[in-house]
């Protein structure tokens, strides 16, 4: 689970990064990747490997679409009004998919076979398991080689750093932009495809991975890639201890309460420094 | 400052008059009203968070009033019907509600699909004197009696009741509580606990989840530590199809119940192989197939199953039934009144009697607006992916 | 020395391993205009913030008319005279001209949220004499005509002027200047130290922190030189304009830095 | 001169409030208007903390759901009177929003926006679970809340639950009016114009910032007092993260920096699905291109958009840039 959280937590942070938006739609991406997914593998029974690229695809598509039709022709607009309009866009991809896709539940085999477990040390742990973590390993290493080895990765880094000034030295920062949310609507749509044999999807369940994944990206401090992979796979192990030892209750709880105290000592979360914050106001 | 404030007036104007445009707005729409047909309005679940529990209800509606208007209506009136949506939201319901009754004016409602809901307008029908079928199953709703409330699904004690004489027949001791963290988990949760001493049954795990939780497996593996015989989920919502699942890779072997909110097939295919052998209570629309053929509701559920699922290309499920129950209750009544109106409908719905629906049959009388006994329901089980009644 | 104003005893900041100010120690007395220099980095910005109470000083001692200040935070240093403006304009966008200059008088009012939402008489009282003062320093400026206008309207040197105007609306004992001459020309940077030579006739005490060599040495009483955190030279601008440390730093920071 | 100009367009909105029902005597019309009220209490306060301190709150329908809990538990289990429930629940809200706001309101932007929003779902999750106290997910179920008697009249029928409620309305307007344009509201928009400077000029800006917090926190919790006591019945759904959304949704949309926005939003955006019924489940996508629509063309919301129509009737350019910023 925590890894889930990790990946949408890195794709806040790519969009984040590059323009200094939280992208309220990034759940949906998660959510859009899990019904495509149910769909292409389940429904069209297609192979595995093409169903999941022809997911990231569409996904990343889609993160162009919303890029291209509602942020991209804003001039000059604040923060805020950029994040209701992710906001309303996730309502729309939501309605959306309602309608294309109805209302009821999808999910689908594990990659590799129904129901197949790995026994290690006593704890049965589902395949899909592995799968999940490999998804994340590979997106990780992915990332840390597109951004410190490839031109386009160092300029996305550089938008970044100084958006006025990477425009001065050349980049394309608007390109960037349309560039970070097809990345961020790709990882979003890895992470669901991965997740829907698991959880199962319906058209509501991106809010609940867009909340997680802004937590984990928060936690870790926003902006700070590793800080979000840890700080999502910290909320995730603390979910299943709460739920396993203390309340199921307050599962959800308790890993908000740990996130409060940590913002509260350390305002720019756990591995953020304070100068990389870059705070943007409201 | 003058001008800096002479602007905001001007804005205040504007504001003010968008303002009387929707009072006016409103005013005007009042007029255009026509008395012909007979309205009944219906209050489901449509969009957010219990969207098909109201899809089924609302496509069971349509198409019987589709069916009813074309067989030349009721009373040599046609029905018009009225749908409306509670977006799983308390208020929007209230909304909804009040604007059926005051608005549209219709004769009585169908709906709500959920208990909260259901609970949040439970007195508007009092106030305003239109019969209200609930949809939704707490027993809350129709205890204590209320005059113009009546509800068309089972009672959860009633599942709950079925759910622990079985675990008492197969020598069960103690049994695991799972449910989920929502209005329906909690009231089963609730009758649960407070009949299983009766049956000599101890509760030695009491566990909830979120309805939108994709993984149970740390409250399983708590559950595994416990001495518990049997585990009995209380759920409505998809998350419940993740237990067997999660169950079954923690190789736990012992029998899983479920609560009658796992009356939808789609539930048992999410489960797929997991799923093989979970028992619970329902009402006998979902194995009418095995019913025997002298079952007094082999004929109904058998006609709605064939209808519904021609229709609309998607499997039946219990939710849609208890709409059809509420409108050929509603239905029937306005016909035994002879007339259009409330009250006598309301009469003649309390006065209900040997009433076949899909949920069983239906007796409402002054003390009960249930309708229902506890035998609605029949234990049901999966057997390669489909329901059938259980045997023993 | 007489009367001093503002004493700052043996004053540190440091940013990790970085002493950005070093153990600076120096007085400046009422009525003075006292200018602080130093190459780029010699962490004159960091002293200002840990004097009008921005930054905690790491180490050290500050005292304002005899009182230990050391660590008071910048909202209450402001209500105790310690007033500054920034060296890039920080101008309230949002808000009049004149409601720009009645903030200033904020510590000088006392109306919370319940006195205001109730509007008591007292409260209208001070609101209009709030309104009249405010006027009266904007008079001062030159803004009168524009007072009702949105201060991002303002070109940038009226901007300059008005945060000027708002600072010393706060009746402050010291203005702490931070490089007042930034972006302006010849000419507006004339116009200014004519400004803070009219601001301390008034009898507001002056600290400046300037690149703008001639406008130090044109208006200055007393020049401190900063070189690395530390202070490195004290004195009257003839005195510093001989000093063969300051020369050194400044010729040798030239050298490299060209 | 100050003083005229903020009474006139009172005196007309209260014009208008007054003699709604004269025209509207739907019940179910009235009804949405109450509610109207209702959020607009609710964004009035949440406008004081974003539009003019530049806070942001993702937690808002916490404290609305607080005093709405406080309301239905005081008054049916404890069979307290409505107004000293009310009263209480304002009060136990102000310490929460203390409680919270003092630590929270340290951090800015992104970070803020998620310590709110966890707040708020902590705060929901605690209705959720504490089943004893707060009836749990099926709602307060333990008693029905009374109606609330205001000197010798019962709030029941809907036209007197729309002149309590919009009368309570006006009052907490008037103050909110008040506040803005005195002392306090210029120093909240000195904050959020420049917080630094804003300290800078002796303004106690995190007290000024926990001020508002609480007071916009009074505002949430008096407005769901009154929703307990109108819809007379409380669950956790209403009071959830979606909720919260919708009421910063409310604030932006109508236009942030202006009371007049807020409660100009809040009406947008209840009407607005009220009036979508009809398009039933196509609703949700209606509403999401209006909303989307709004953001886009009308960055200023409704208000900065009116605003900036009446100044491209009038032929003033270069105001554009105000619209946005307020």
């Amino acid at each position: 689970m925590g890894s889930i959280y990790a990946l949408a937590a890195l794709g806040f942070n790519i969009i984040y990064n590059a323009t200094g938006i939280i992208n309220f739609a990034q759940g949906e991406f998660v959510m859009l990747g899990a019904m495509l997914m149910a769909y292409f593998a389940a429904v069209l029974k297609l192979p595995l490997l093409l169903a999941f690229i022809v997911v990231v695809l569409l996904v990343a598509c889609v993160g162009l679409i919303l890029e291209r039709g509602c942020i991209h022709p804003l001039k000059n607009p604040s923060i805020l009004v950029l994040v209701m309009i992710t906001i309303a866009a996730s309502i729309l991809l939501k309605g959306v998919t309602m309608f294309i896709a109805g209302k009821e539940v999808h999910g689908m085999e594990y990659f590799s076979g129904e129901n197949t477990v790995v026994d290690m040390g006593g704890a049965k742990v589902p395949t899909q398991t592995f799968w999940i973590l490999g998804v994340l390993g590979v997106v990780v290493c992915g990332l840390v080689i597109f951004f410190n080895l490839t031109l386009a990765g160092k300029a996305m880094r550089a938008c970044a750093f100084d958006r006025t000034a990477a425009s001065l030295m050349g980049i394309p920062t608007k390109r960037m932009v349309m560039f970070s949310f097809f990345l961020s609507a790709a990882i979003g749509g890895m992470a669901g495809a991965v997740i829907v044999p698991i959880s199962m999807a319906d058209y509501q369940s991106g809010a609940m991975f867009g909340i997680k994944g802004f937590g984990a990206a928060v936690f870790g401090g926003l902006g700070n890639n590793f800080g979000a992979v840890s700080a999502g796979l910290i909320l995730g192990i603390l979910e299943a201890l709460t739920a396993g030892y203390l309340s199921s209750h307050y599962k959800d709880a308790l890993p908000l309460a740990v996130l409060l105290l940590v913002l509260f000592v350390k305002p720019s979360g756990l591995f953020g420094s304070e100068a990389a914050g870059r705070l943007k106001k409201f | 400052m003058m001008k800096f404030f002479k602007k905001q007036n001007l804005f205040c104007v504007v504001l003010v008059l968008c303002f009387s445009l929707t009072v006016f707005s409103f005013a005007q729409e009042k007029k255009e009203e026509k008395k012909e047909p007979i309205k009944i309005g219906a209050i489901f679940s449509i969009t957010g968070g219990a969207s098909w529990l109201g899809e089924p209800e609302r496509n069971t509606m349509v198409m019987y009033v589709e069916k009813i208007n074309k067989a030349g209506g009721v009373l040599g009136r046609p029905i018009e019907l009225i749908v409306e949506d509670t977006e799983g939201n308390e208020t929007k319901t209230v909304n909804a509600t009040k604007k059926l009754i005051t608005k549209d004016n219709v004769i009585a409602i169908v709906g709500p699909s959920r208990s909260g809901s259901t609970m949040a307008i439970i007195d508007i029908p009092g106030e305003y004197k239109v019969p209200l079928i609930s949809c939704a199953a707490a027993e809350s709703i129709a205890v204590p009696v209320r005059k113009y409330v009546f509800k068309t699904p089972q009672k959860d004690s009633d599942a709950a009741l079925r759910i622990l004489e079985h675990l008492k027949k197969k020598g069960v001791k103690k049994i695991a509580i799972m449910s989920e963290a929502s209005g329906f988990g909690d009231q089963g949760r609730l009758q649960l606990k407070k009949y299983a001493p009766e049956y000599g049954i101890a509760v030695v795990a009491d566990d909830t989840y979120g309805p939108k939780d994709t993984d149970m497996t740390p409250q399983l593996t708590k559950i595994k530590a416990t001495e518990a015989q049997a585990v009995v989920n209380w759920s409505i919502v998809p998350a419940q199809s993740i237990i067997p699942k999660n169950m079954k890779q923690l190789g736990m072997t012992i029998p899983l119940y479920q609560s009658h909110g796992f009356g939808n097939p789609k539930y048992a295919e999410a489960c797929g192989e997991a799923g093989e052998g979970i028992i619970f209570p329902a009402g006998r629309l979902l194995a009418c197939d095995t019913l025997p053929d002298d079952h007094p509701q082999k004929k109904v559920l058998m006609n709605y199953k064939k209808e519904y699922e021609e229709r609309f290309k998607d499997s039946v499920s219990t939710f849609g039934g208890h709409a059809y129950d509420a409108l050929f209750i509603i239905v029937e009544a306005i016909k035994k009144a002879g007339v259009v109106d409330k009250d006598k409908i309301r009469d003649e719905i309390e006065k209900t009697k040997g009433f076949i629906g899909t949920g069983g049959i239906f007796n409402y009388s002054p003390e009960d607006h249930t309708g229902l006994q506890k035998d609605a329901f029949e234990m049901l089980t999966i057997k390669n992916g489909k329901f059938v009644v259980l045997q023993d | 020395m007489a009367d001093p104003i503002l004493e700052l005893k043996d004053v540190c900041r440091f940013f990790g391993g970085v002493r950005a100010v070093d153990g600076v120690s120096f007085c400046v007395s009422k009525g003075q205009i006292k200018s602080i220099i130093g190459p780029n980095g010699a962490g004159k910005t960091t002293l200002f913030n840990v004097i009008a109470g921005n930054m905690k000083p790491t180490k050290g001692n500050i005292r304002l008319q005899n009182r230990n200040v050391t660590m008071l935070p910048d909202y209450k240093m402001a209500s105790l005279g310690v007033t500054r403006t920034f060296q890039t304009i920080k101008i309230f966008s949002n808000m009049t001209v004149l409601e720009n200059v009645m903030i200033a008088r904020h510590p000088r009012s006392r109306a919370g949220f319940f006195s205001a939402a109730f509007r008591f008489p007292w409260m209208r009282r001070e609101e209009t004499s709030l309104i009249r003062e405010s006027r009266k320093y904007l008079e001062f400026f030159d803004l009168l005509g524009k007072a009702d206008h949105p201060a991002h309207t303002l070109p940038f040197k009226e901007q300059r002027l008005l945060e000027f105007a708002r600072a010393l609306a706060n009746e402050p004992v010291i203005l702490l200047a931070d490089e007042p001459a930034a972006g302006l020309n010849t000419r507006e940077t004339k116009d200014i130290a004519a400004l803070i030579k009219r601001i301390r006739d008034t009898g507001v005490t002056v600290l400046l922190v300037e690149h703008d060599m001639s406008l130090v040495m044109d208006i200055s009483d007393e020049i401190l030189v900063l070189d690395f955190g530390k202070k490195i030279a004290e004195g009257t601008p003839e005195h510093i304009r001989k000093n063969d440390e300051v020369i050194a730093v400044y010729l040798g920071r030239r050298a490299e830095g060209a | 001169m100050m003083k005229r100009n903020i009474y006139i367009p009172y005196a007309v909105f209260l014009m208008i409030v007054l003699l709604a029902p004269m025209f509207v005597k739907n019940p179910y019309y009235l009804g949405v208007l109450v509610q109207v009220g209702i959020f607009s209490l609710v964004t009035m306060g949440l406008s004081l903390l974003m539009g003019y301190a530049g806070q942001i709150s993702l937690g808002h329908a916490a404290f609305f759901g607080m005093g709405a809990y406080a309301s239905a538990i005081l008054t049916g289990t404890c069979h307290w009177s409505p107004w000293l429930a009310m009263g209480a629940g304002m009060l136990i809200t102000a310490c929460v929003a203390w409680f919270v706001g003092t630590p929270s309101l340290k951090l800015k932007g992104h970070y803020l926006a998620m310590a709110t929003l966890g707040f708020g779902l902590i705060v929901n999750i605690f209705f959720l679970a504490e089943v004893d106290l707060t009836g749990g997910p099926s709602g307060y179920t333990f008693a029905r809340i009374p109606h609330i008697t205001f000197i010798k009249w019962t709030i029941k029928s809907e036209t007197s639950s729309y002149y309590f409620v919009w009368g309570i309305l006006l009052v907490i307007l008037l103050l909110t009016l008040h506040i803005i344009h005195s002392r306090v509201g210029r120093a909240l928009r000195s904050i959020h114009a420049d917080e630094e400077a804003a300290r800078a000029m002796g303004v106690n800006t995190a007290q000024y910032k926990v001020g508002i917090f609480i007071l916009s926190g009074i505002y949430a919790s008096l407005a769901g007092s009154l929703y307990a006591h109108y819809i007379r019945f409380v669950a956790p759904d209403p009071f959830g993260l979606m909720e919260s959304v919708l009421l910063v949704t409310m604030v932006i949309v109508g236009g942030m920096g202006s009371i007049w926005g807020a409660i100009a939003g809040a009406a947008l955006l209840i009407i607005l699905p009220e009036a979508l019924r009809f398009f039933q489940d196509y609703n949700i996508l209606i509403y999401g291109a209006i909303l989307l629509f709004i953001m886009l063309f009308l960055p200023g919301g409704i208000f900065g958009g009116s605003q900036m129509l009446w100044l491209l009737i009038r032929k003033i350019p270069g105001r554009r840039q105000e619209a946005k910023d307020g």
